[in-house]
């Protein structure tokens, strides 16, 4: 239905830089989820997506057509606020009906379509109840319902289950996938929460600081982070800093006298590296072996399905495996080896 | 022994509410002092409107107990006409602060511009002047033969075509609209600012403009909170008393300047008080109906 | 899927609204006939005060004069007026605080009986006629000898500042988050530290413009002052209203720029609490 | 000088009908020690009204009065007059509770107070006030010699000199001319000071007989006189200010003259006086007098029944009566009428109100004027 694209969109503050020359393509009916820490500047993208806010530069388009200068009411966007933001004077009925009615649609049209839409997002009955008597979850419906029922293109939303609990943000996970699969339309998505973005999104972008990090489904973020900030925000990694070394056989970064064996492509000998390994690529021996690791003040973490064994090291600091729920300390010293282990350039720790 | 089974046989006290008891504490010195300085004179007003001063021809009174003050305030002309005229004051001074004192809340709330900032200096401006000294200030600018007179005559106005505003009720609508637009404009600053910016985006977002906005959105959302705002300044307006005395016509007289004549010039406290009440009850009507909006928000 | 909303009407009556340049230009104009409308009355008066002669038609006075302003400011009464309404005001305010925090807490907090009626008898001092009411009071002022004291007065000012302060103080406490409050308690703070120490510096913008509004209502007083207050206590508007009834217009005007002056000075002090979040921080929210 | 300060003093009135049972005042500094009765020292002298009427006091008459005979006064001022009820329940607690030394010897207030029943205050005599002989018998007589006349004034008519060259002599004039020249005549409303009350009871005297208001007690029955008069005054609307408006205020009239809005108006003689020595007025606004003239009243001061300093209030009231302390009455600040006669004034304080006729009609208000206020709102506000 509708095709979005971002063209070296800029846009700062006073003094930071919010927005800082993201490109972005979206796919016809594609869901694509924006995904970073708070004020990584997800929220302004979405916010220039719909027109609310005007970008210093770069262009919007949607389906080719520049909608740059379009305010808001021009864009064949709708969105879905954090707050849900139903008018609190409005029945569930008028508030769906209000967009319907400023276009002058037929009594029975407007009822007709307010109805359908209610079925749609699955809470048929509610029409005459105010905001103030639903739950939660049933205004997140409702607003999903007064954003779709225009029939907008492009479906925006922004951190839309923030406010739920945690079991109900689960079902409305699958409800707001369920919906958007159904009326096909294509579809960004603000959120905090990897989990959201990993099992909803067909596409997700991850942002940092005001800069796209890396654009790819799930298994590509997680499997094969573009960033070391993308490695450490998606899952959770040991991070660790040194040099790369590719004089050997294969490329090592150094981390003060240890060597541990990494992939680099493209980065030079001799650079700064961060180096990132997942705890599941870790792997616990019970006695010393090449390119493993001696581990001091072991202690283990229990997650029910697996176990998390923490432990330093004196040129690593902190490591942790993931181990199996059978897994047991003994009294005989434990060691680690990275199995697969990333570098990125730079020394610096990413931070959100 | 003895004393055990006693004791088992009271039984549980309710808790003591620290709470409650607090509060009753707390509440307590202002309901004392409101009990003694309001409450009291406030009864003996009421009972002094019941008290009916009769005049024999030479001059003594003689004094009882009846409903012939309120009866004269149902069926005196002048009377009556006084309580309209307050009434019609009333309304008229609230309409208009409550359009513009909406305007300039609008343009705090929205606005960006120097002019906003213009506007959030001066509006407050009256709060600080006397009620006196604004009304002095509104004659000498207003009168014929006044300042803004005086202006529009360098300019080709014929004299005498500049209409009658002091000593009209119009002199009273203007300076009351002086005098209160602080206060209806910082109340529906703080009513608009208490509607958040997401609600007025989604009507954009569905294709809603300014106008409808304003007409759909802002305006209903802040009717309830700016309702208790003009029922507070119609009670102002309805008991005011220096600035109908100093602007106002001679006749009809606002209840507040006929309720003074009546006390000081034609020295009758007895139908003073009977107006007194009677504008009480008057404003217990709107007091009444501002309470259950206070209510009615607390319970959202 | 449902169809495609049609397009809006082009063209409203009310364009001029969504047009932001005529938006911008009507908010000029509506700003300018503001500041005309509240500050050229003003300024007339100033000009008033240093008017030696100014007859119709003359559109300023015809001869200048300090003359008006030498004999108010050699009037040793006026001096006394002025000292003694800017030492009733603050006494006045503070003694409003005193009473009226406390039961603002009590409202916006504990579990008061009665709230509601209670609510509704603070009500009471703005809707009976303050006219009504003051004469009522002045005959107990006779009975009780608090006529022509200076408690007297400070009292009857009270009345209108107690309830307005009492309004305030109770929507900004309810403004603030219990839990706060809470937390103090559970690090050990008595009630009472809890609330000076947590409470009171949170809700203080909202006393501090409370407090301003008392010492302005007690500047302002007059009416009730008047009847209460005389002989020997004359505060400045009541000296205003005598010259404004007999014919002292210069000396009127000299007087009233002497009363306006030390408010409008508290106005450029007390700037930055009046935003409208912290002076309406209750006025609707009570 | 209090009538055209009425409207400053709302309600205080109000409170002597509501509080005749009540008054407990305080009687803070009575003092009992025995009488001085060779020589007093000193006096005690309370006093009501204007700023004028204060300057006269304390810049005039008192250090001359304390020079000529060594005398302190201790003067405590009423600020135009408002406290004037709480001083008399001051006065009647002494008197209840039996006290023979009052705290106050001399009280200058509303006429009304020295007449009531309370009977508070000292019949004077000339033996004790030589020059109470000077004064004219019927102001003495309006308050049974319970208190002295010292200074009076009373409504003129201002007019504007260059519009106005030779103005009417006799009500009936003035009235004519009204009508010959609408919208150029004024009158306060008469609830809001004197001035205003004047034209109105002059129109009452001219349906209803003088005499009957000057020589007897209150009638009701003399007010079926006064349909007559608000008719006329009602019918005379359209030719007045604005076709029908009637200023606040005695100053309220002054004002419109200054503006030049109107031409002619009633006027305080005495304010009118000050406001064009002190240039509030164009010079081109003269004052005069009709025939006969409109309503005057003077100002007294009376000395209470058991005051300490009897001698001391006598001998002060003496001073005041005196020709050359007249004279600053008449030609100072204050521009009043001597409470003497004017035969007894020098010559320089007789040119003083050359255009006005000095003579005035009394009005015995009280009952008479509450009606006449409310009445005048009824049947001819509008």
């Amino acid at each position: 239905m509708a095709e979005v694209e971002l063209r070296h969109v800029t846009k700062g503050y006073k003094d930071t830089t919010a927005v800082d020359d993201v490109s972005l393509a979206i796919k016809d009916r594609e869901f694509v989820a924006l995904l970073g820490p708070s004020g990584c500047g997800k929220t302004t993208t979405l916010r220039m997506l719909a027109g609310f806010i005007r970008p210093d530069a770069g262009q919007i388009l949607i389906d080719g057509r520049g909608v740059t200068d379009l305010p808001p009411e021009h864009r064949p966007t709708a969105m879905v606020f954090q707050s849900y933001a139903l008018w609190p004077h409005m029945t569930v009925a008028d508030n769906i009906a209000f967009g319907l009615r400023l276009r002058r649609l037929p009594q029975a049209e407007v009822a007709d379509r307010t109805a359908r839409m209610l079925d749609v997002v699955g809470l048929p009955g509610v029409t005459k109840r105010y905001p103030s008597q639903l739950s939660g979850g049933q205004q997140q419906r409702v607003a999903l319902a007064r954003a779709l029922v225009l029939g907008p293109k492009i479906l925006l939303l922004d951190e839309p289950l923030s406010n739920l609990d945690a079991k109900l943000r689960v079902r409305m996970r699958d409800e707001i996938r369920r919906i958007q699969q159904e009326l096909q339309i294509t579809t960004v998505y603000v959120t905090h929460d990897q989990e959201e973005a990993l099992t909803m999104a067909d596409r997700i972008a991850v942002m940092n600081r005001g800069v796209l990090q890396q654009v790819g489904d799930a298994l590509d973020i997680y499997d094969r982070p573009a960033t070391a900030f993308v490695a450490d925000f998606i899952g959770s990694s040991n991070l660790l800093t040194g040099t790369l070394r590719l004089a050997g056989a294969r490329p090592v970064a150094q981390v003060g006298d240890a060597r541990i064996p990494v992939e680099a492509d493209g980065l030079a000998d001799g650079a700064a590296v961060t180096v990132s390994a997942r705890p599941e690529d870790m792997e616990v021996l019970r006695e010393a072996a090449p390119d493993a690791f001696r581990l001091d003040d072991t202690r283990l973490v229990n997650f029910g399905a697996y176990k998390r064994l923490l432990g330093r090291h004196p040129a690593f600091g902190q490591l942790e495996a993931r181990v199996p729920k059978a897994f047991r300390l003994g009294d005989e010293p434990v060691y680690l080896r990275f199995t697969r282990a990333r570098a990125f350039a730079g020394d610096e720790r990413p931070r959100g | 022994m003895a004393v055990v089974t006693s004791a088992r046989a009271v039984p549980r006290r309710r808790r003591f509410d620290r709470s409650r008891a607090a509060g009753v504490l707390l509440v307590l010195p202002s309901l004392v002092y409101l009990t003694l300085f309001v409450f009291i004179p406030v009864i003996k007003a009421f009972a002094t409107s019941f008290t009916v001063r009769d005049r024999d021809d030479a001059g003594n009174y003689t004094y009882r107990v009846g409903l012939d003050n309120y009866a004269q305030l149902a069926t005196s002309d002048t009377l009556r006409a006084n309580v309209i005229f307050t009434v019609f004051i009333a309304v008229t001074s609230v309409a208009i602060v409550f359009v513009i004192a909406y305007v300039i809340a609008l343009a705090l709330r929205f606005g960006k511009g120097p002019t906003a900032k213009l506007l959030g200096r001066i509006y407050i401006v009256p709060l600080f002047i006397p009620s006196v000294i604004a009304s002095y200030a509104m004659i000498t600018f207003l009168a014929n033969h006044g300042f803004v007179d005086g202006i529009l005559q360098a300019f080709g106005l014929p004299d005498g075509a500049f209409p009658k505003i002091v000593f009209d009720w119009k002199g009273i609508v203007i300076t009351q609209v002086w005098l209160s637009l602080p206060f209806m404009t910082v109340l529906l600053s703080s009513v608009l600012l208490e509607i958040s910016d997401s609600l007025i985006e989604s009507a954009r977002d569905v294709g809603a403009s300014s106008w409808q906005i304003f007409r759909h959105i802002v305006l209903p959302l802040s009717a309830p909170g700016a309702l208790i705002g003009v029922t507070f300044m119609f009670l102002g307006v309805i008991g005011g008393f220096t600035v109908p005395y100093l602007l106002g016509p001679n006749a009809p007289q606002m209840l507040g300047v006929s309720m003074v004549y009546y006390m000081t010039n034609y020295f009758e406290p007895y139908i003073a008080s009977t107006q007194a009440v009677a504008i009480f009850m008057l404003s217990l009507v709107a007091a009444v109906y501002y309470v259950r909006q206070q209510f009615k928000r607390e319970i959202r | 899927m449902a169809a495609q909303a049609p397009a809006m009407p082009a063209i409203r009556l009310s364009w001029w609204i969504d047009d932001p340049r005529m938006r911008r230009m009507l908010l000029r104009l509506f700003g300018g006939a503001l500041a005309v409308f509240i500050g050229i009355p003003l300024l007339t008066l100033v000009l008033w005060s240093f008017a030696g002669e100014w007859f119709w038609p003359n559109l300023i006075p015809t001869q200048w004069s300090l003359r008006w302003w030498q004999e108010v400011l050699e009037n040793p009464r006026v001096i006394d007026a002025m000292v003694l309404s800017f030492t009733i005001a603050p006494v006045v305010t503070f003694l409003t605080a005193v009473v009226a925090i406390p039961a603002g807490y009590a409202f916006a907090r504990l579990d008061v009986p009665y709230r509601r009626t209670l609510l509704l008898l603070f009500l009471i001092p703005n809707a009976f006629p303050r006219i009504g009411l003051y004469v009522s009071l002045a005959v107990l002022y006779y009975q009780i000898g608090l006529i022509d004291t200076y408690w007297g007065v400070v009292f009857l000012h009270m009345i209108g500042t107690l309830v307005y302060m009492t309004w305030i103080t109770t929507a900004t406490f309810r403004s603030i988050d219990p839990h706060l409050e809470e937390a103090a308690r559970d690090a050990g703070a008595s009630p009472l530290r809890a609330f000076f120490s947590v409470v009171l510096p949170l809700a203080l913008p909202g006393i501090i413009v409370a407090s301003l509004f008392s010492f302005l209502a007690s500047v302002d007083e007059a009416q009730g002052t008047l009847i209460v207050g005389t002989p020997h206590y004359i505060t400045m508007p009541v000296l205003l209203y005598t010259l404004i009834s007999s014919f002292q217009r210069p000396v009127a005007a000299v007087f009233s720029v002497l009363l306006a002056l030390p408010s409008l000075l508290l106005l450029v002090v007390a700037q930055r609490y009046l935003h409208s979040e912290y002076v309406a921080a209750g006025l609707g929210r009570v | 000088m209090k009538r055209w300060l009425r409207p400053i003093t709302p309600i205080v009135a109000a409170l002597i009908a509501v509080t005749a049972c009540g008054g407990s005042a305080p009687n803070a500094g009575v003092s009992d020690r025995p009488s001085a009765a060779a020589e007093d020292k000193e006096l005690v002298f309370y006093s009501g009204g204007d700023t004028n009427v204060q300057d006269l006091h304390v810049k005039q008459i008192i250090p001359a009065f304390e020079k000529a005979t060594g005398i302190k006064v201790t003067f405590t001022f009423l600020e135009h007059g408002t406290g004037a009820q709480g001083i008399y329940d001051r006065i009647k607690a002494q008197s209840d509770a039996g006290k023979t030394q009052w705290d106050i010897d001399l009280w200058e207030s509303d006429t009304g107070y020295y007449t009531r029943p309370d009977n508070l205050f000292l019949q004077v005599a000339e033996k004790d006030i030589p020059n109470l002989a000077k004064v004219p018998k019927p102001t003495l007589d309006f308050v049974q010699n319970k208190a002295v006349p010292y200074r009076g004034s009373s409504v003129v008519l201002a007019y504007n000199s260059e519009k106005v060259p030779s103005p009417p002599q006799t009500y009936d004039d003035l009235l004519a001319w009204i009508k010959a020249n609408p919208g150029k005549f004024a009158y306060n409303e008469p609830s809001t000071g004197g001035s205003g009350d004047a034209f109105v009871i002059s129109m009452i005297y001219k349906y209803s007989d003088y005499q009957k208001y000057v020589t007897q007690p209150f009638s009701a029955a003399n007010e079926k006189d006064w349909d007559a008069a608000f008719a006329a005054l009602k019918a005379l609307a359209p030719s007045l200010y604005s076709k029908g408006v009637y200023p606040k205020g005695n100053a309220g009239t002054l004002d419109l003259l200054n503006r030049g809005e109107i031409w002619m108006g009633s006027v305080w003689s005495d304010q009118s006086t000050q406001a064009l020595a002190a240039g509030q007025l164009p010079k081109t606004v003269k004052i005069t007098q009709i025939n006969p003239a409109f309503n005057g009243g003077a100002a007294y001061i009376g000395i209470t029944k058991n005051a300490t300093h009897k001698q001391a209030a006598m001998k002060y009231l003496n001073f005041l009566l005196d020709p050359a302390q007249q004279s600053f009455i008449v030609t100072g600040a204050m521009s009043g009428y001597p409470g003497i006669d004017w035969q007894y004034m020098p010559s320089d304080a007789r040119s003083r109100f050359s255009g006005a006729d000095k003579e005035y009609r009394l009005w015995p208000g009280g009952t008479y004027g509450q009606d006449m206020q409310r009445l005048w709102h009824e049947k001819v506000a509008q």
